[in-house]
């Protein structure tokens, strides 16, 4: 299950979309907009998202899930504005075998955050700066 | 053809709207859309050099051939998550 | 922060506990009863805790997150009756970092399992087995 | 002296309330404790193989000294989570 939206994330759907009564447990990574970011102060990020292509990409994040561990995946991305202490990101992988789904999980954020095509634009006191990868190019 | 191209990032800065109609001399590729790109608007020169590139939505490369209609879409270093 | 209660779990609380708008992500593992165990049809599961030792070795877990990783722990344990579908325990590390918070949670939970006393009674449509390690007990 | 030792697991099938008060000429080991168990209750004699042990709630050995007042838990391998 995947799910790309302006709305506010509600981490208990990633939850619920993955786990059954056969599942013993889950991990999952959340992402909340911070109030700084390599020394910047940051007052909120606003997302970027090439939407077509991120749904498609997280979708096979999903399917990759499944295949390589065998586990259920819920990805989660909200987009837009974001304020500080909001959640941007949620993944969930439910499992009865923890050592793996601490392993999927962790695979799956760090592929979405290289292979995703979404892009933070930082809100800061003395500016805004798009960020791509680990550069930030002041923004006008 | 005529084929959309697709900025994001701080190229949006340089194209506001986001998106680019480009008319191309059949047969192209990926690398022909940049360089056209690159004659009309000096600052897309980077653009293969510092972006990843999807035709349809999905990763390409340089030498993707193109065809009428097909939206190319330039991606920066991504920073979703 | 640690919980040791017979109520039902919020794994928000755990959130609520450690993260600050300074923090990024975290990283959150949660046990549920399921329905099986090792090919046995489970019902519900009874925890039985030696409190005080089981409140002490979840702070030193705690600690011990704060010490070697620099991160934010929190740990809620359910014990008594809990019926299939609900949450067990739940773990929660808030981190800027995410290889270390996938690291400290995952050794958080695999140390709660070896290190902090507490012992699942399983019950199931033909019996009752205390569980201790790998091993199940028929119980009285 | 008299210690207090703890029981969990299947132990609390064979002491169903969990607990049993100990008297033991000092000075005493959590050996000693285990020995004078097994000597009223048969089916503690594997306590020591099949536990570890706690005193004052803190895990210790079986050559840990005890002391009058003592709280002595045997732990079998633990399974929560």
């Amino acid at each position: 299950m995947v799910l790309l939206t302006t709305e506010p994330l509600q981490p208990q759907q990633a939850v619920d979309a993955v786990m059954t009564d056969s599942d013993g447990a889950y991990v999952q990574f959340v992402g909340v907009v911070r109030d700084h970011s390599k020394g910047r102060n940051v007052t909120g990020l606003e997302y970027q998202v090439y939407a077509p292509m991120a749904t498609a990409q997280m979708e096979k994040l999903v399917v990759e899930v499944q295949t390589r561990w065998g586990l259920a995946c819920a990805i989660l991305h909200r987009y837009g504005f974001i304020p500080v202490g909001e959640i941007a990101v949620v993944v969930c992988v439910a499992s009865s075998h923890r050592a793996e789904a601490f392993e999927a999980c962790r695979w799956a954020i760090d592929t979405l955050k290289a292979d995703v095509p979404i892009w933070k634009k930082e809100f800061c006191p003395d500016g805004t700066f798009w960020i791509e990868g680990d550069e930030a190019i002041s923004a006008q | 053809m005529t084929i959309r191209a697709l900025f994001f990032g701080h190229y949006r800065d340089i194209v506001p709207s986001g998106e680019w109609e480009l008319t191309l001399d059949a047969p192209a590729t990926v690398a022909d859309a940049a360089t056209a790109l690159a004659a009309s608007e000096p600052r897309l020169a980077d653009l293969l050099s510092r972006t990843r590139v999807a035709v349809g939505a999905d990763f390409a490369t340089a030498e993707t051939p193109l065809k009428d209609g097909d939206e190319l879409a330039f991606l920066p270093p991504m920073s979703g998550g």
